[in-house]
């Protein structure tokens, strides 16, 4: 449905998304929401009549915060599959991105690594409270003491300078992102040739969602990948297909 | 909202081992900025030429820049300067090697520096002219006005505001995550980075900070009626 | 820096950083407000003791500076609600900026009622003797006596936590709602740029720091009570002789 | 009109007030004299409850107050009939000598505007400080802030005025001049409890002289009495300095 | 000894001293008298620098400070030469009483503890006040306030002490003692100058009387100059109560 729906009687649904999540979910220069989940979840508007979808920015946290007190009905904001919100949350069906993660270092300061093993005695930042800081504590967890990882909340600037100044010897991230960086800032970081982490993101709903929503929205999200519209999105958006299978 | 005690305790229980650097950045902070704050604060109460409006200026202007920025600042110049100037200085110390709580120490102890000479300030502008008479007329230098009478009298004045910045202090040192520094509230949230259960980090992190809280406010209250019982009933 | 660092930029995104200033300066505005006048209430409570409401007091003070104020706007932004809910107030409507004027505001509250109790413990009580000798109440002792005293002693420590303040209103952003800083934040996720957001941020902290202190300065002036005042309320002196004659007593003759 | 029954009060160990009795009539000057130290501060501090003292009970008109049992409504009843001169002056600092006047009685006489400014210009005139009206109390000499105290006490036209030593910062000249006021004020049926060391002074004014030592009272009676026909040994060996003033 | 020439001050529009000049001699006992608001305080706070005057030098023993060219060093040293009794008493809040007698011995005088200390117990004796040695300023009397005062001020043996209203909130016995005390104190060969109300102890303790009026000298000379064989008619006027007084 499109703004004019509001009028025709459509029920206004309010969706999760994210402030400051580049490419996936931002306010643009003029304070519009913006990004790869949220022109999906628009693409999903288009295609269902009896809804609009108003966004919610918030944090990550938050956004999990206002989805469980029903604050927002359903949330696009790079969620993957885990046990614990599986318990809280209804998950769409569908994966609609996937989470290819790299390994970034300086080739000028040293070498290109191409898994956690090449990482032996290294310094590795990541960002707290983040899938990448996750998922090198899991390997951390089996490998212990295998590599060093670095906490922060750094800045673009920070973690590009930290990388390429030898502060630390790698970071992780995904190929978009590093592209950015390298475009932003003039540098010419790397990453390895495979990445070392991949998973799909999912929609997320309130428990008490209407059946009949989370239907519909399955529906449409099976429906704009079969068409390719997602592809086209992620093109746009990620700069490649991205789109689970 | 589901609440998950054991998940909390259990980040309560990870966090709980980084008050020591909370405290640490805190605290040194506070004593650095409580020296040059009181500096700039004589220097303004005193009205020395030149210096006194230049203070002003720069503790204006200083106000204005937010703590984000001086820390981001500090890193990049740090990251990119640091090793430069350590190889013309000879030192061995690089800026891989460099404790970065140092970054963090020095954009709160701005922060300190800032607040404390107001605060002082403030505490001055409460003692009586009538006490400066005193002081002049037994022919006590600044130095000894200084001593025995204005801080005596402005301390016990100030300390509620004290207590207000060093809990400031403890809470704003959760900035030193921007530089690397693992403190209570980076450690909570790291605890919540695999299952996403931020909500009982947040809380664990505000049971650490009121406790510490509560143990700065004892302290300063028992100092307080300590130190301002004597001057209740001070006249004129 | 150079790569990282760009005048130009800081120019391009001066105009909307600016943008979000009204949004800043209500949250500012709004706290302190709510801030001065619970801040005060506070203040008054504990410092006359008044049994159960200075305890009450104690215990939210001590609350709101001991816990980290992301903490304190999830207990408004979806406690306060549910609690409503219970007694049949639906709140689900309401801007969820309310909700940040709320938090600010307590929080700005709780600290400054301690920077008052300060002032208020530093006015010698001989002031305090004075009111109650003229039969003034509490609250008129207050507001007439000891708070035109208090304002020299509290506004300088008043004036830094006002300025940092403005820098402090992002946690707004975390629920979206953009200020200066969270436009600053917002920019740098788009462009990779968050220096030069930030350092249009701290042009415009830095100019209300600067209008704040004039303004401080006049009023730290008005309250320094040691110049004779210029204006004063004059009667025509015809009714002065009436009251004169009406009241009787003789004037003095000297010598 | 306000009588005092077994006042008691202590700091701590130390007691200052060991059980003080006094009765004022209407349109009576009671003066206290006695050493320093010896209470007179103390009590009449007790008097307008800016200090509570720990026993005994105060009759001002038809209601008695039980000093340890009053609440604040009551203590503020009796504040409002009461009026106090201090020996430090306690001028408020915020406000200049003719507002010092004005500010009370908006606030408790529920005066107009128009009311408490005539009054408070008459006074200020009374007092000799119209010229000062716009200072502010830390631009005033010793005298001065002395003299807007005495007239603020004044325009509250109280039931009972308390004096702690109302002519201590006073020149001769203005002494005399005070002694006038306060015989015009008596004789408006005000009644007064004053302290003083100007012996002349309590001689000249009073209608009863109590003399104090020690947180007790050594001897009361009219000037008379005690300044002529002193029974007390302790009471005379303080006199003497002004009785030999008045042989001379 | 101490030589005053042209004292000038200014609060904004208002002049308040128009131009004192003053000589004491060693050991002689200066005696400011004047009605209220006269400039007395001024005065003597322009001569211990507590107050810069606009115009005028002083000169104490060799050295002459011109004051509006004085720096903090000339000032300072021409403090720690001349003593103060304040009006307001002004002793040091934070300090109990024996302590303010110490303290300046201890930073001004370099005693040593035990100098210090033995003499601040000689002084407090005199004073009548060694039980209330380790009180604080706010649980003294007025006139133990300024006792302590006075034994501060005479702990420190200047060159010339200045004394505004010292027997302001002391009764006729500490009057009496006090006198003496000065008395004393001046036999020493201390020089003081004092400003008071109390005419007696004027014309008992000084050596030279000044009468002040409007920030102007209006007369001078020794006691019975002024006092017996007043010139001027404005003097005389302010006199009369104490004449009176001592006629009766
Ligand atoms: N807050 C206090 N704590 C302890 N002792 C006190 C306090 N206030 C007064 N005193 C003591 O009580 C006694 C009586 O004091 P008060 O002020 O009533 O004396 P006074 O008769 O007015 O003397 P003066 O003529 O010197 O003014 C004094 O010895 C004084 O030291
Ligand atoms: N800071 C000030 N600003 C303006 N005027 C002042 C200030 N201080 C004093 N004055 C004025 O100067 C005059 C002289 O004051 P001073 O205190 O010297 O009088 P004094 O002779 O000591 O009187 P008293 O006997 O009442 O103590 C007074 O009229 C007073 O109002
Ligand atoms: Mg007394
Ligand atoms: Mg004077």
């Amino acid at each position: 449905a499109t703004e004019s729906a509001a009028d025709s009687g459509a029920t206004e649904i309010k969706v999760g998304t994210g402030n400051e999540a580049l490419p996936y979910a931002y306010l643009d220069e003029n304070g519009k929401y913006d990004g790869y989940d949220v022109a999906v979840v628009k693409a999903i508007d288009e295609k269902l009549t009896d809804y609009t979808f108003t966004f919610e920015g918030a944090d990550f946290p938050t956004t999990l915060s206002n989805l469980e007190s029903n604050k927002v009905q359903m949330a696009a904001f790079e969620y993957e599959v885990n046990a614990d919100r599986q318990e809280k949350f209804v998950y769409g069906d569908a994966g609609y991105v996937v989470w290819d993660t790299y390994i970034v270092s300086d080739p000028d300061a040293g070498t290109v690594y191409q898994s956690f093993a090449d990482l032996a005695g290294k310094k590795v930042y990541a960002t707290t409270a983040t899938n990448q800081a996750a998922m090198a504590e899991t390997y951390l967890k089996e490998n212990p003491g295998a590599f060093e990882l670095v906490y922060g909340e750094y800045n673009n600037e920070q973690i590009v300078q930290a990388v390429t100044s030898g502060a630390v010897d790698a970071t992780l991230a995904p190929k978009y992102q590093v592209d950015n960086w390298n475009r932003s800032f003039n540098e010419n970081l790397a990453v390895g040739s495979e990445p070392v982490h991949n998973s799909d993101a999912y929609l997320l709903f309130n428990k008490e969602t209407d059946p009949a929503l989370i239907a519909a929205v399955n529906t449409a999200l099976e429906e704009l990948k079969a068409d390719g519209t997602i592809k086209e999105l992620s093109e746009k958006y990620l700069d490649g297909d991205y789109v689970p299978e | 909202m589901s609440f998950k005690f054991e998940v909390m305790f259990q980040s309560l229980k990870v966090a709980s081992q980084y008050v020591g650097t909370t405290l640490f950045m805190a605290i040194t902070a506070l004593v650095i900025g409580v020296i040059l704050g009181l500096g700039i604060a004589l220097v303004r109460l005193y009205r020395i030429k030149g210096l006194s409006q230049f203070f002003q200026a720069v503790v204006t202007l200083l106000k204005g820049i937010p703590m984000v920025l001086i820390i981001l600042a500090l890193y990049l110049i740090a990251s990119k300067q640091f090793d430069v100037w350590a190889k013309s200085m000879h030192w061995s110390l690089r800026f891989k090697d460099f404790n970065m709580v140092w970054i963090a120490v020095a954009a709160l102890s701005l922060m300190a520096t800032i607040n404390s000479s107001e605060i002082f300030r403030g505490a001055f502008a409460a003692v009586k002219p009538g006490q400066f008479d005193a002081a002049k007329s037994i022919g006590l230098t600044n130095l000894q006005t200084i001593r025995r009478m204005l801080l005596p009298q402005a301390i016990p004045i100030s300390l509620p505001m004290f207590s207000n910045l060093l809990i400031g202090l403890v809470k704003a040192s959760s900035l030193a995550s921007m530089v690397s520094v693992v403190d209570v509230f980076a450690a909570a949230k790291i605890t919540a980075q695999q299952n996403y259960r931020f909500l009982e980090a947040y809380v664990a992190v505000a049971v650490i900070y009121w406790g510490i809280s509560l143990v700065i406010e004892k302290i300063v209250q028992i100092l307080e009626e300590r130190m301002s019982r004597k001057l209740r009933r001070a006249i004129l | 820096m150079s790569s990282f660092f760009s005048w130009d930029l800081v120019w391009e995104f001066f105009p909307k950083i600016l943008s979000a200033l009204p949004v800043t300066l209500l949250i500012v505005g709004i706290a302190t407000f709510v801030g001065l006048m619970l801040g005060n209430f506070i203040a008054f409570m504990r410092v006359e003791k008044i049994p159960i409401v200075s305890q009450i007091a104690a215990v939210f003070v001590s609350f709101i500076r001991g816990t980290p104020i992301l903490v304190q706007l999830y207990i408004v932004y979806y406690g306060v609600p549910s609690l409503l809910q219970a007694i049949q107030i639906d709140v689900s409507s309401w801007n969820k900026i309310i909700f940040i004027y709320i938090t600010y505001g307590l929080n700005t509250a709780a600290f400054q009622s301690e920077t008052i109790r300060a002032a208020i413990l530093s006015v010698p009580i001989t002031q305090k003797e004075a009111s109650i000798a003229c039969g003034l109440t509490k609250s008129q002792m207050y507001l007439r006596v000891i708070l035109p005293q208090v304002v020299r002693v509290a506004l300088p420590a008043f004036g830094t936590t006002t300025v940092a303040l403005l820098q402090d209103t992002s946690l707004a952003f975390t629920i979206g709602i953009v200020d200066v800083v969270g436009k600053a934040r917002a920019i740098g996720a788009v462009t990779f740029h968050t220096l030069e957001g930030y350092v249009g941020a701290a042009v415009l902290f830095i100019t209300l720091s600067i209008i704040l202190e004039r303004v401080f300065d006049l009023l730290e002036k008005r309250m320094n009570f040691t110049e004779a005042k210029k204006t004063s309320f004059q009667l025509p002196s015809l009714s002065l002789i009436k009251k004169v004659q009406k009241i009787g007593i003789q004037k003095i003759e000297t010598n | 009109m306000m009588e005092v029954r077994n006042i008691q009060k202590r700091f701590g160990k130390q007691e200052v007030l060991k059980g003080i009795n006094m009765e004022v009539a209407k349109g009576e000057v009671v003066t206290l004299l006695g050493p320093s130290g010896s209470g007179k501060t103390t009590f009449l501090r007790c008097l307008n409850f800016l200090e509570r003292a720990d026993e005994g009970s105060i009759v001002l008109g038809e209601t008695e107050t039980i000093v340890n049992k009053a609440n604040a409504k009551e203590i503020l009843a009796h504040q409002r009939q009461t009026a106090m001169v201090f020996q430090n002056f306690a001028l408020f600092q915020n406000k200049t000598a003719r507002e010092n006047i004005v500010m009370p009685l908006l606030l408790t006489k529920n005066k107009t505007k128009q009311e408490a400014y005539e009054l408070a210009d008459v006074l200020l005139e009374q007092v000799g400080l119209s010229e000062r009206q716009d200072f502010y109390p830390s631009q005033l000499s010793g005298g001065q802030q002395q003299r807007i105290g005495i007239a603020r006490a004044l325009a509250l036209n109280p039931k009972v005025i308390l004096f702690d030593e109302p002519t201590s910062a006073l020149d001769p000249e203005l002494v005399g001049q005070t002694l006038t006021l306060l015989r015009d004020i008596a004789e408006t049926g005000a009644t007064m409890v004053l302290v003083t060391h100007e012996m002349k002074f309590a001689y000249e004014v009073s209608d009863k002289i109590i003399f104090m030592e020690n947180g007790q009272v050594v001897e009361q009676g009219t000037p008379k009495e005690v300044f002529e026909q002193t029974k007390e040994e302790r009471t005379k060996a303080f006199l003497t300095r002004f009785t030999n003033q008045m042989a001379r």
